[in-house]
């Protein structure tokens, strides 16, 4: 049975597999990756290392995308 | 290409740069820059909203125009620098436009996190278009620093008052060795005119688009106007005169029998 | 067409009307005629000149645009409907451009004997487009003695000092009932693109194109500019505010560890 | 054999033959009739008129023609 | 008396001309007078009317200040000759402050009414100070006219709008032969300190001091505001420059080890 | 002392402060500071020169105007700070006028050297009035850092083009909690009347009287702008009107059997 | 017994002894002749001849005085 | 025999007496102390400690005073 973990993804609190990629959060919350940007505890998450970068308790995550602006 | 604006090497056919801020619904920014044929568009990166419909991604996708992040909202250098990576990854450009600004009231730029920002992310490889006041000082530290442009505003950003300082604006022009745009304070097509025929290089406009009563035809006389500027700006105009200089000669004046010109 | 301008009844696409004068050569005037995409243009009447080598009538014939003849260098009312007469005689017209001038310091009208054309000509069957000065009083006085234009000048003709008092001119086309074409003093694009801004039906140029440096290109700066002005004046720019109304939300702003807005 | 006048045109004293007509005057002058009009003694000349009205003695004639003007 | 003003023979010590129209009570009338320092001050003909109390005549009689009636009201040079003559009868004096307007919104002056009543009051012997728009032909035809003084308006009467058109004043003065008195439209103090620097010879002002929050301050704003004005026209001001000129010599500068200046 | 000016809790008669640069002679500089009625005035330290007739201090001691030395020729902080303490030994005065520039042709401040100098002074215990330029944030940072007064310029020093951005300086007093006082820019007295009507507490001149053609009585006309202004600014002026608003009623209109007003 | 007249004075109907002048109107009316003038149907009554000038049936007077003017 | 130094004054080399002060080289150098200041090789020299600073062979001195300035 697998464990479960809570992450503070854009200030609310979600729980997700233990485990699970930041790729995997993404397909999770159903977020189509274009135009998107990850950090992850205050530090940029480069695309490239989402497929294998995993997601630990209480990790912050902040999910972007691009949005109008001036 | 026509006399196309050069950017870090790039050419551009358009001088005319367009927020997406402010429209208000995504059919209207499509059709608005569609109308401007602007060619580079500043975005914003904000949290995922899962419940918003469709994207600004979708619109720059179907118009093919390149998108320029901006750091809206950061106050100090570090969180715009952290926001220039994050919209590194999101569009895969090294671009971007910085804003830091010190107060949400005058949204005017911090001078010092400002410089401190455009430091490191020139040091970073980033392609740094620089959001500033209308200060030539601040604006020559900008272009020394290696930034690919420097962005004076006219005016507050969305306050419409057009180009306070021309003066000023002519000063930044006088010592500039990369493109000056104009940026923040154009209200409506004349001042985005009068920006160009100072020798400006380009305008960015968002609010004065797409906060107008009709912004798709609003886009259509920015486009205008920035051709109009330019165009005249190399055209050389006529000398101000204080008295009058007749278009009409008066050779070959008829006599028709009254009294002559005094 | 689009947006049309009428003037007595007939349409015209341009809301750029193109004096003749002042041109280096006929080939010039022809080539900004066409870069402007005028309908109409202004020329006067003088004595014949065996020496001179080609006409603004094939200039008008090959380019298509319809003249309009003036009434330049006229001081009384009996020479200016004479004039307007001969014009009609000339070239099967009976539209006429009023001028009837004090001085030929200031080239500004007078307004007596103005007045008094302008009665004697619209009795006589002609289709006046009266130039004036900015004065909202004489202004609507042509207006109703039947003129079917009225053509308040910015600036002295020629000086190029554009609008120099916007707000006569506004209080102008709040009484108007016929169009009201900015004429004189139009230094600059933006000079005629903030004429439309403030209501005007059209602008006139005449010095400012054909003595730019660059007479053709600063056509093609007016055509825009007008363009512009016209379409901005419809799109309902945005109000001015005194502080700055930010065009990126602050929606949706990441936390990213550093100080928030102050 | 002819009589001739003396005739004022644009200023400029000219002779012509007698009895010549307006439109003959312009043919003489080679002058294009296209954007012309003309004066006799100060009155406008209708251009349906030229080819019947008569130029006498000391008559003063303006022949204008279309020229750049603002 | 230091640099005094002369009109038609007549010297004064003050260039400033108060109205007496608009303030909320004799006492504040009289008491902003005397903070005004003028020596002239322009009063109207009205019916009496039997119930006010207190008298402008009174306040004229204690504080000494010469009145000078004018034709307000009037749209007709019949009407305006006809209170001029009145205005002879009951206040004993040739001079008028003429006044004939095309309508009560713009309040701007008649231009064919206001030339008949000048030449009808200058040929029965009065003074005539001409209340005009701002075009430098009517106020030449007014000064050729005869008249003693002219009055260009700065903006409408009581619109507070300041000097819209400084070139069409500055075109006035270069031609003027009498005192040039900018009338109407001052707005504050430093509007008519600009009056002055143009080169006019007095400033009136009526609303802009009797309907201003304290009238007296702003009448002894006035004062000042107008000496500002001809000292500082006729002292010679520094040229303007588009850089900057140390009014601090580098000259002597110490050397404190640190950088010099680049 | 009927309203004065306080800094650092000091009372001044008056809101001028002059400068002593440029005046051709020190009789001509001490006749000029007494016709502007000045209490402050500043100095700069420059090497003694034994060849030099006269003094600066010889004129502040028959005049008794307190010296306020300025750090003019600075562009460092470091150099600043070094030559507040040189003048505070010299005129045993902590009050400083903070000048540090960034280059010698534009003369505008370095942003980030001011406000290093800035901090360094009020440490040091000094009075700190700082020059600066027009730019809110700037000045917001600068009163924080616990500046006596905030000193934003009009224009560049010496160029006499007025206050090229009102609404700027308009910025600054709406969050001001020490005194504004205009420096820099003024070339005429309506320009100081405008600076004191914008709000501003004082007004700081210099070039624009000593290099006036006549000194001595440009010091007189800024001596009454700034008055004038200052009254001005609290007398509370008319509000700006689209349309005439009658400064003579029309009520007990003589009926003189002509027209009535349309 | 006095015949009376009825005069229109600033629009208003009086009425008046017959034979009445100017002075004695203003008397009447308790009007201080001070900054005062007098137009009699139109015309303007001079100050001088307001004693010897009378007042007949129908006459339009308008009587003005100074008032506060720009 | 009393030594002599070389000290720069204003960036001129002068020769002043060995363990002169302050106060003595401006009464040497003919300056009037009021509205001056001096910098002993950059560093700023307190007007009280004047009479009791000496001058050094090679010492740099700034000796300012107050001038025009605006």
């Amino acid at each position: 049975m697998a464990a479960s973990i809570t992450v503070l993804v854009n200030d609310a609190h979600i729980e997700l597999p233990a485990g699970i990629t930041l790729t995997a959060v993404l397909d999770q919350l159903g977020v189509d990756g274009r135009g998107t940007a990850l950090a992850q505890n205050g530090e940029v998450a480069p695309r490239s290392e989402w497929p294998t970068t995993v997601v630990a308790e209480g990790d912050r995550l902040e999910i972007l995308t691009v949005a109008q602006g001036g | 290409m026509d006399d196309p604006l050069h950017i870090a090497g790039e050419a551009f056919g358009s001088r005319l740069i367009m927020g997406t801020g402010g429209a208000p619904s995504l059919e209207v920014l499509e059709a608005a820059l569609v109308a401007s044929r602007t060619e580079i568009t500043t975005v914003a990166m904000r949290r995922i909203d899962p419940t918003s419909p469709g994207s600004v991604v979708d619109v720059l996708a179907r118009t093919g125009v390149r998108p320029l992040p901006n750091t809206a909202g950061c106050y100090t250098a570090r969180d715009a620098v952290r926001t220039a990576q994050l919209a590194r990854e999101a569009l895969d450009t090294s671009w971007v436009k910085l804003e830091v600004v010190a107060d949400d009231h005058t949204l005017l730029p911090d001078p010092v996190e400002l410089l401190d920002a455009a430091e490191a992310l020139v040091d970073d490889g980033f392609t740094v278009l620089a959001y500033t006041n209308d200060d030539p000082v601040l604006a020559l530290r900008l272009q020394d620093l290696g930034c690919a442009a420097v962005m004076p505003l006219g005016a507050p950003i969305g306050s419409g008052l057009g180009i306070r300082n021309p003066h000023n604006i002519s000063m930044i022009l006088d010592r500039a060795s990369v493109p000056i745009i104009l940026d923040a304070g154009i209200g409506t097509a004349s001042d985005a005119a009068i920006a160009m025929e100072l020798g400006c290089d380009a305008v960015l406009v968002a609010s004065a688009v797409t906060r107008a009563q009709d912004p798709v035809m609003m886009a259509a006389a920015m486009e205008r106007a920035v051709q109009a500027g330019r165009l005249s700006h190399q055209a050389g105009r006529i000398p101000r005169r204080r008295y009058a200089e007749p278009s009409t000669s008066f050779e070959g004046l008829a006599d028709l029998g009254a009294g002559r010109r005094p």
